[in-house]
């Protein structure tokens, strides 16, 4: 049971202030009814569920109810921060680039 | 196989201070080849390679295991095996193993205190009794047992029960299937792998797949912590872990790995000799052997690898505990646990070829495959010795992540189980 | 006394027991007396009681082993009717003028358990015996199960609901310290005076620690009592610093988030306690560092018969003199492998007791030999004891010469006669916390313990001071403490004070420990029949050497299998005495180091913690939130019967006096069809959306189309979801081009309101659209029926009612009663239907206005039920009843609710073209009349073929909604057919046969509208 | 000043505002403040609510509501303003929440309304949608801290923050002498009996809530 600061109120609360959202970039295709079956129901279903650090969407439920990204190690719930969607786009694409 | 497990034995090594007990599973040397060799000593990949030696007649069989054998979620999980799930394909598949588990002590020559003590899933809203009442009709009609109970009916069977209308989810009834109830966890790793060993099977723990060698979509062999192994066929059954190992594959599955927990009371004097399940106060109880009961908890939403999860999870289902037994109040919790579950978005199971030709999966059973232990490691050795899957997991394929023919049991399966 | 009772209460100068104020209590239904301080535990030793339980598994004779959270053996049943608590320690339950205790286990009694009778053939149950056996004739084994089963559990559980309540509290600190000993109380100290805000827990009634049973050591000159009286005092005075005594640390999680349970009444006498405070209450701490200062508990040696009762570590013995002035007997033998044990000896033998030590060390501290000589102490050292000897007590000891080097039987030894034997084999420190999330302890050989280290796991916060670490000597304790602290400090940007804090203890120098668990006894059995007395390891289930032997044998290798096999440390007590012999005992039949074995996984909770505490105040009346609308207490005075619609409670029906649901039901049905109704809507999920964009955000997340909806109508939609399944439905209403008003399900509005927040913040960014919940803003009466125009039309005045002025799907801002309204003109019962939407403050008076001017037209409040079956008779879905989520809009017959054409892909769509959700043999949901128009169809039948059931039947689909229509004069339902839509327009395929409750009704598929198809009712 | 629907209202009518708390009958149980007892409360019932939300991008958004309501929107997060008509919270970085007499929500709203002609933003009157509870006594914030996973020691003055209580949500912020609780109509009852039954062990008194509110 870990603690997140949320980018928008900017202060450090507790997990129950969360809903945890899934998947963070996700992207939806642009144009759904030229995918296959297939690749539909991939971005539909199909998780990366990585062990290790995990790029992830989580709500502000009770507080701001805003959605913005977390960057977490689902091996041992340690946290290598807490982003706007914007601002964790950055940092995500970073990484990718680098990776 | 040899089948010395037996009172006389017992007696006899009595007298000889139990010096001729023989190793319950062997322990031997990897081999570099094997023609099958199944990831994770589960119940499940055990099951699997039991079958597939017994079954199918393969012999040259490798369960490999990255911890001690049944450290999984088999050993962590709250034992409940029942078989009354909502739609035929799922029905059916539950049932197949239901059948097997009530033959399994003999089968196996081990004791795996299959105890058919029935089960209750409790209703406590219209829908939840519209949805009951769905549930057993269509199992009556697949000829599996089950009734609808009102909540009388329910108090009639367990006295402690509280069916007060003022609670914040009155029990209205219950589902109740009379030959579900509880298994041994450990037990039945530990037989599957004796009978397993017995017919050849190499079981070698501590053995970590770290890597898949695939040439041109067919599977080659493995590299594991204690080195490379030659196989054309690999049967993964690991779990929480499932999508480690599917992405060493190169390919993805439907799957979210989540934390599911558990919790045991302090040993009582046997005061419930059933099992209950409530979806809607998120909490399941039974009362085992030892006398512990024996408490399952909701799964925490977010991913997680580690093998525990949140405390308010289990706070809420102590609460839940309370409302349906207001005098387990003061009975007190000796341990808690948590253990990494496979949830796909039907809450049905994935039995099923992959793109790599070789490479099968066992995997998405979530919170509720222990019941299923047999019966998918008998299918399961089927789909992997004829390459093709067998009638009862047909439906479980990866293909219906694409076509849409989802086997949607979120309903019976609720929250955990 | 008369029942020859010892009395083994001793004038202690240091005894925490206040001599003045005895208090009686009772035991097993025998009546004692105690004092104020002691323990259940300390008084009935004092008492000289020596049997306190029977074995698990061989009902063996057992008594009180330990001083604390550690015990094993003395469960006990505290107290009787609702406040009987199964499993307490003896231990650790504080004495109180008139406790009663009552036995956990032996049957018939304590004196005799029938299961001694088969504890003598405990041969013939080794570890797992009952896998091996119980197996045929298949059909017996309910029959054994029933018989283990009798032999099951120590305590009782309560039957009677819990009257005590509990609750949680949060805390966020700076600095939690774990443990309030010597050392962490130190830490507290040093941290409180920096200003840091500081909580500090202890388990027991009073702070000290261990330092409670060593009150000759001298601190800085001071007795140790002073010194920590000094310490407490100072703590006292600081506001920023809390202390809980009575509060047991009992889980660590992620990020150091403690739950700590705090024992608030159980101590106190019956009279004393209070119905408005807690009887427990779980603090949830978060806190910035820990520091675990949890010490460590001494672990006993193993040897043959060493469950007598009589047999208990040193350092219980320890305890019990010094702090409890309780000498356990009158002749003390005591094991020892280190020095440890040695101060106990000293204080015992000054009290009188005679003692003897036998050390397994050859050489021993020079220091102590020359103590224990002036007090004419003898001890053997270089010998251990191998058997004890007696049948329901310990009588005396059978000794063995050791090994200089190995731990084998070079030579026989003297038997010694005693009434208690103690023994150490070294401490174990208490190291659980901090392995909770995921740390690990690491094996020391010096120390011969599975250790922490101070700052090892600095990085997350957490340090660890005193026992824990592995320092046992105080001296070095409290200077490491002191040297922690400062690092602690400075991650909180704080410098350390220690003025005025001397740490220089007179305690003896320690020398080396001897590497030994098990004490060999030389016997050589092999091959013969017979068996060594057994050696327990795990006292509490029963666990003796020869199980772990065992289980190796049977290549039960691992650690966690060994555990499993032979239940090392699963019991109350976890394994704290029991864990590390079992590893170590493991290691050598292994054949492997205790560190390559290493330890099982340590899990919360450190002790057993009720679960009413875990509840909290999540129990009763606040469990879980009920909402309420703000007529609820008129629907309570009208005599609601009430439902729960996710989490709003909702009338249900309105019973008048001799009514059941059916009667009610079906007046409430006719009254609104025949003249009007009224129904309380108000729970609703409703969304006000605004912006340019909306109509292209409601493009997206309906399956309809919104382009052309005008200011001033409504319509209905259907939201899908990404799998193209039925998610939600419910009207929207168009306020302005660039303003609408959602509404939602009941039970869907919060997911709802959160899915168009997702979609809009995370991938349509750029559409202008806000939205806001007002759900809680606005009370809906619907008035359903054909006079609810004339009812409305007396109470408002400013809104033109008329058919064409108002038309269907219309909605009209006015006031209502004189206050400001927002009325749809819509309908979910095919009626002519106004939806009186006001701000709830209102709400209850203008549903009361409307009823006073329905009354002339008998106008009557209906519930969910009634509201279900006038949908049901013209055919509207509820969502999540007649839809499970694997129901697409086809699926339902409503295509008309689908727009194709719309350009953006709206969420859903794609999935409805995939292969198995675009065949058209689906099941799709259809009208049902069963035959007999006087039988309604249970929901949640099946539907069939045929009436001939010979499992496996195929299924067709299954009833979703089912009523008598009092209306139409008969049952109607709904459900799902496969092929349905088809079938039923075709003779002699629009039969099914409805399957429920061991009975086939036969059931003709038809039209799910079953009133009104043209929509002539509401069209007035 | 008042709303335009007002107008043509009959005058046989004589509505009635009952708050969210109105069932538990405060009002009677009422007492002033004292010593006997730890934790006080009341509902400060039917003020008047509107939600606000808007971008603080926005430059035309903020100089329209700063110069609708004569102050400057409070953008910091979790930050909150005493003025002239009332308070207004930061609820997200694009929500706000306006409290203020009923009397006056109307005014305030048509003010809103008309500034914001034309501006992408969000006024809506959800009055009846919310209430407030007033929390007082030595053992205030114990109480919360049984009630809220929120560090009550990081809510200074100025500060509002959305967070738990019980296993719902609310809006908390420090008030002169203690501390209000802003929440949703419908979850009223599950929080006043948490609040009731939290406070048990420290005695809990109806205050009597003397001032202008
Ligand atoms: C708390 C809890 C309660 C539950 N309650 C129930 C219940 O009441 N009823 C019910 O039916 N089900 C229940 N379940 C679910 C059930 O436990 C599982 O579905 C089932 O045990 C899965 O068995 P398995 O053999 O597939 O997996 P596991 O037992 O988890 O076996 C997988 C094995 O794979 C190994 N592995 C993983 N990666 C590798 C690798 N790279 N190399 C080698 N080995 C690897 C793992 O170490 C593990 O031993 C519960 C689960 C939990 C956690
Ligand atoms: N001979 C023995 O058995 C023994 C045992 C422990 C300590 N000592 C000695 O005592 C001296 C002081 O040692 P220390 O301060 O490290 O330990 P300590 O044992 O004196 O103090 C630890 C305190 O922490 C409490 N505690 C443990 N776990 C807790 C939990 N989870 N929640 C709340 N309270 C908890 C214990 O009841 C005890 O009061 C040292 O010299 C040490 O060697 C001796
Ligand atoms: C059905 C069942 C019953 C259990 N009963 C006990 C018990 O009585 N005592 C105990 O200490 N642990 C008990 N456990 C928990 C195990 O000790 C252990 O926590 C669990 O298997 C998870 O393993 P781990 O904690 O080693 O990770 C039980 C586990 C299961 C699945
Ligand atoms: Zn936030």
């Amino acid at each position: 049971m870990f603690v997140i600061r949320c980018p928008h109120c900017c202060e450090v609360r507790e997990e129950e202030e969360f809903s945890y959202s899934g998947e963070a970039f996700v992207a939806r295709p642009s144009a759904p009814e030229i995918e296959s079956d297939e690749n539909w129901g991939d971005y539909l279903f199909m998780k990366r569920n990585v062990k290790g650090w995990h790029w992830e969407m989580w709500g502000h439920s009770s507080g701001c109810r805003k959605f913005f990204v977390v960057k977490r190690n689902t091996a041992n719930h340690s946290i290598g921060g807490a982003w706007s969607l914007t601002e964790a786009r950055k940092e995500y694409d970073a990484e990718e680039a680098n990776a | 196989m040899k089948k010395d497990y037996s009172i006389w034995k017992l007696l006899s090594q009595g007298l000889k201070n139990h010096e001729g007990w023989t190793p319950t599973w062997r322990n031997p040397e990897l081999k570099p080849s094997y023609d099958v060799v199944i990831i994770g000593a589960g119940g499940h990949g055990l099951a699997t390679a039991y079958y597939l030696a017994k079954e199918h007649g393969i012999k040259n069989i490798a369960v490999l295991e990255k911890g001690y054998l049944g450290g999984g979620n088999t050993a962590r999980n709250t034992t409940i095996v029942r078989s009354n799930y909502l739609w035929d394909e799922a029905a059916m598949l539950y049932e197949h193993s239901l059948k097997l588990w009530e033959g399994l002590t003999e089968d196996l020559n081990f004791n795996v205190m299959f105890s058919q003590r029935g089960v209750f899933n409790l209703g406590h809203t219209l829908q939840d009794m519209r949805d009951i009442e769905r549930r057993v009709n269509a199992n009556n009609l697949n000829g599996i047992d089950a009734l609808t109970l009102n909540a009388q009916e329910v108090k009639d069977r367990i006295p402690m029960i509280n069916i007060s209308k003022n609670t914040r989810f009155p029990i209205l009834g219950a589902s109740f299937q009379p030959r579900g109830g509880v298994a041994r966890h450990d037990a039945v790793a530990w037989g599957f792998a004796r009978a397993a060993s017995n017919y050849g099977v190499d079981i070698i723990e501590n053995c970590e797949v770290l890597g898949m060698d695939i040439v041109n979509g067919n599977m080659k062999g493995l590299q594991t912590t204690k080195g490379y192994i030659a196989t054309s066929k690999v049967g993964c059954v690991t779990a929480g872990h499932s999508s480690v190992m599917a992405k060493a594959a190169g390919i993805r599955m439907p799957l979210e790995s989540h934390p599911l927990q558990a919790f045991v009371s302090e040993s009582l004097k046997p005061i419930l000799d059933t099992v209950v399940m409530s979806n809607a106060v998120h909490g399941y109880v039974s009362q085992s052997d030892k006398g512990e009961l024996v408490i399952g908890a909701g799964i925490d939403h977010y991913l997680s690898y580690a093998q525990r999860g949140s405390p308010h999870i289990i706070e809420h289902t102590a609460a839940a505990i309370i409302e349906l037994f207001p005098m387990f109040s003061r009975v007190r919790m000796n341990r808690q646990w948590g253990g990494i579950v496979d949830t796909t978005p039907d809450a049905c199971p994935i039995i099923s070829k992959t793109k790599v030709k070789g490479l099968y999966f066992n995997c998405g059973w979530g919170t509720g495959g222990f019941k299923a232990t047999p019966g998918s490691g008998n299918v399961f050795a089927h789909t992997i010795a004829n390459d093709e899957a067998h009638p009862l997991n047909a439906a479980f394929s990866l293909d219906r992540f694409h076509s849409g023919h989802l086997i949607d049991e979120h309903g019976a399966a609720g929250v955990a189980h | 006394m008369s029942d020859n009772r010892m009395n083994n209460r001793i004038k202690h100068p240091h005894s925490k027991v206040n001599l003045n104020k005895p208090l009686s209590f009772t035991f097993d239904g025998k009546s004692y007396q105690g004092f104020a301080g002691d323990t259940l535990a300390s008084a009935l030793l004092a008492n000289g009681v020596k049997v306190v339980a029977r074995s698990f598994k061989y009902g063996r004779p057992r008594g009180i082993i330990g001083a604390g959270a550690e015990e094993p053996n003395a469960l006990v049943q505290i107290d009787t009717g609702a406040r009987t608590t199964p499993d307490l320690k003896a231990t650790q339950v504080e004495l109180y003028e008139g406790l009663v205790a009552g036995r956990t286990s032996g049957w018939p009694s304590l004196a005799f358990d029938l299961k001694s009778v088969g504890g003598k053939f405990s041969r013939f149950m080794p570890a797992g015996f009952y896998y091996k056996t119980f197996k045929a004739p298949v059909k017996m084994w309910p029959i054994y199960e029933n018989i283990i089963r009798r032999a099951a559990g120590y305590g009782k559980s309560p039957i009677e609901a819990d009257t005590e309540t509990y609750d949680h509290q949060h805390h966020h600190v700076d600095l939690l310290v774990v443990g309030g000993g010597a050392t962490g109380l130190l830490a507290a100290l040093l941290a409180g005076r920096s200003g840091v805000k500081v909580l500090l827990v202890d388990d027991q009634s009073e702070l000290g620690g261990y330092l409670l049973s060593m009150p000759n050591v001298k601190i800085g000159g001071l007795t140790a009592q002073n010194w920590s009286a000094n310490i407490i005092a100072e703590l006292a005075s600081l506001p920023n610093v809390t202390i809980l005594t009575r509060t047991t640390a009992f889980a660590l999680h992620d990020m150091n988030m403690i739950q700590a349970v705090e024992l608030l009444q159980d101590h106190l006498p019956h009279s004393a306690r209070n119905a408005t405070q807690r009887r427990e209450r779980m603090h949830r701490i978060r806190a910035t560092k820990v520091v675990l200062a949890a010490g460590a508990f001494e672990r006993p040696l193993v040897f043959g018969n060493n469950d007598l009762p009589g047999i208990m570590t040193a350092s219980a013995l320890t305890t019990y003199i010094n702090r409890y002035g309780v000498a356990c007997g009158k002749n003390a033998v005591i094991m020892t492998s280190n020095d440890l044990a040695y101060q106990g000896a000293v204080d015992l033998a000054a009290a009188g007791v005679k003692v003897t030590i036998v050390d397994t060390r050859e050489h021993i501290n020079p220091e102590w030999a020359n103590r224990t000589n002036k007090l004419g102490i003898k001890v053997y050292s270089g010998y251990g004891v191998s058997e004890a000897i007696g049948t329901s007590a310990v009588q005396g000891v059978k000794l063995v010469k050791l090994g200089a080097l190995k731990n084998i039987v070079t030579g026989s030894g003297p038997d010694i006669s005693c009434d208690v034997l103690a023994s150490s084999g070294g401490l174990s420190p208490t190291v659980h916390l901090f392995c909770h999330d995921g740390g690990r302890p690491k094996w020391d050989e010096a120390r011969l313990a599975f250790v922490v280290s101070a700052n090892g796991r600095a990085k997350d916060g957490i340090f660890c001071v005193g026992a824990i670490t592995g320092v046992f000597a105080l001296q070095e304790g409290l200077a490491k403490t002191r040297i922690t602290l400062a690092e602690v400090l400075t991650d909180l940007d704080k410098t350390i004070d220690d003025s005025g804090l001397a740490l220089e203890t007179d305690e003896i120098a320690v020398t080396p420990a001897r590497h030994i668990f098990h004490v060999p006894d030389g016997k050589d059995v092999h091959g013969t029949i017979f068996t060594r007395p057994k050696a327990f390891v795990d006292f509490q289930n029963d666990v003796a050497v020869s199980d772990i032997q065992l289980a190796v044998r049977e290549n039960y290798r691992s650690i966690e299998h060994i555990k499993r096999y032979t239940a090392l440390g699963f019991g109350t007590d976890q394994g704290k005495l029991s864990n590390v012999n079992g590893f170590a005992i493991a290691a050598e039949a292994l054949g492997k180091t205790i560190p390559e074995v290493g330890t099982t996984t340590y899990r919360p909770a450190y002790t057993p913690v009720s679960f009413g505490a875990l509840a909290g105040a999540h129990v009763g009346i606040t469990f879980e939130p009920r909402r309420y609308t703000a007529m609820q207490a008129t629907h309570e005075a009208y005599g609601a019967e009430f439902e729960d619609v996710g989490q709003w409670i909702r009338p249900w029906y309105f019973a008048k006096p001799g009514e059941d649901i059916h009667a009610a039901v079906n007046r409430e049905c006719l009254a609104t069809r025949n003249s009007v109704g009224m129904l309380d809507a108000s729970t609703l999920g409703k969304i006000d959306i605004r912006g340019k964009d909306v109509r292209e955000f409601l493009n997206r997340i309906y399956a309809n189309a919104w382009t052309q909806l005008a200011v001033g109508k409504c319509r209905y939609g259907l939201m899908l979801d990404e799998a193209g399944m039925v998610m939600d439905d419910g009207v929207t209403a168009c306020i302005t081009d660039t303003h609408f008003l959602m509404t939602t399900t009941s039970g869907g509005a919060a997911r709802v309101m959160t899915w168009l927040e997702k979609w809009h913040q995370t991938e349509w960014p750029e559409l202008e659209v806000y939205m806001t919940s007002v759900t809680d803003h606005w009370t809906t009466a619907a008035l359903v029926g054909p006079k609810s125009r004339d009812v409305l039309a007396k109470l408002c005045t400013d809104i033109d009612l008329s058919k064409d002025a108002f038309k269907f799907m219309d909605w009209r801002d006015g006031t209502v009663a004189g206050v400001p309204a927002r009325v749809f003109r819509i309908s979910f019962s095919g009626e002519l239907a106004y939806e009186v939407n006001v701000d709830a403050s209102y709400g209850n008076y203008v549903w009361n206005e409307l009823m006073k001017a329905g009354k002339e037209f008998d106008i009557t409040p209906y519930g969910t039920e009634t509201m279900h079956v006038l949908r049901a008779e013209k055919g509207f879905i509820i969502v999540g009843q007649d839809t499970d989520g694997s129901v697409t809009p086809f699926d339902l017959d409503m295509a008309w609710a689908v727009g194709m054409k719309k350009p953006y892909s709206f969420l859903g769509k794609r999935s409805l073209a995939r292969s198995d959700t675009s065949r058209t043999d689906r099941k799709q949901l259809v009208g049902l009349l069963p035959e007999d128009p006087n039988v309604v169809l249970k929901e949640g039948a099946q539907l069939i073929n045929s009436s001939d059931i010979t499992p496996p039947v195929p299924m067709l689909g299954h009833v979703t909604s089912s009523y008598y229509s009092a209306f139409l004069g008969r049952s109607i339902a709904m459900g799902f057919v496969i092929d349905g839509i088809k079938r039923r327009d075709e003779e002699g395929r629009n039969i099914v046969y409805a399957w429920a409750e061991g009975k086939a009704v036969k059931v003709k598929i038809v039209s799910s509208v079953f009133v009104d198809a043209e929509g002539a009712r509401h069209n007035v | 000043m008042f709303n335009s629907s007002q107008s043509n209202q009959t005058s046989q009518f004589k509505p009635v505002m009952q708050s969210p708390l109105h069932p538990f009958g405060l009002a009677a149980k009422q007492e002033k403040v004292n010593g006997t007892k730890g934790v006080w409360a009341n509902e400060v019932p039917l003020l008047g609510y509107i939600s606000l939300r808007g971008n603080v991008q926005n430059a035309a958004f903020i100089n329209a509501v700063n110069s609708a309501l004569g102050i400057s929107l409070p953008t910091q997060p979790c930050s909150m303003l005493d003025s002239s008509f009332g308070s207004i919270l930061w609820l997200s970085t694009d929500e706000w929440l306006l409290i203020c007499p009923r009397e006056q929500r109307a005014t305030l709203q048509k003010l809103l309304e008309t500034a914001l002609q034309g501006i992408h933003s969000q006024v809506f009157d959800n009055s009846g949608g919310f209430t407030s509870v007033i929390l007082q006594g030595k053992n205030a914030s114990d109480v919360l801290h049984h009630c809220t996973v929120y560090d009550l020691s990081a809510l200074q003055a100025g500060k509002v923050v959305g967070t738990t209580f019980g296993k719902v949500s609310l809006f908390l912020q420090q008030d002169k002498n203690g501390y209000r609780l802003v929440f949703r109509r419908s979850f009223a009852d599950y929080i006043w009996r948490y609040l009731e039954r939290s406070a048990l062990p420290y005695g809990f008194g109806i205050a009597q809530l003397n001032d202008e509110r």
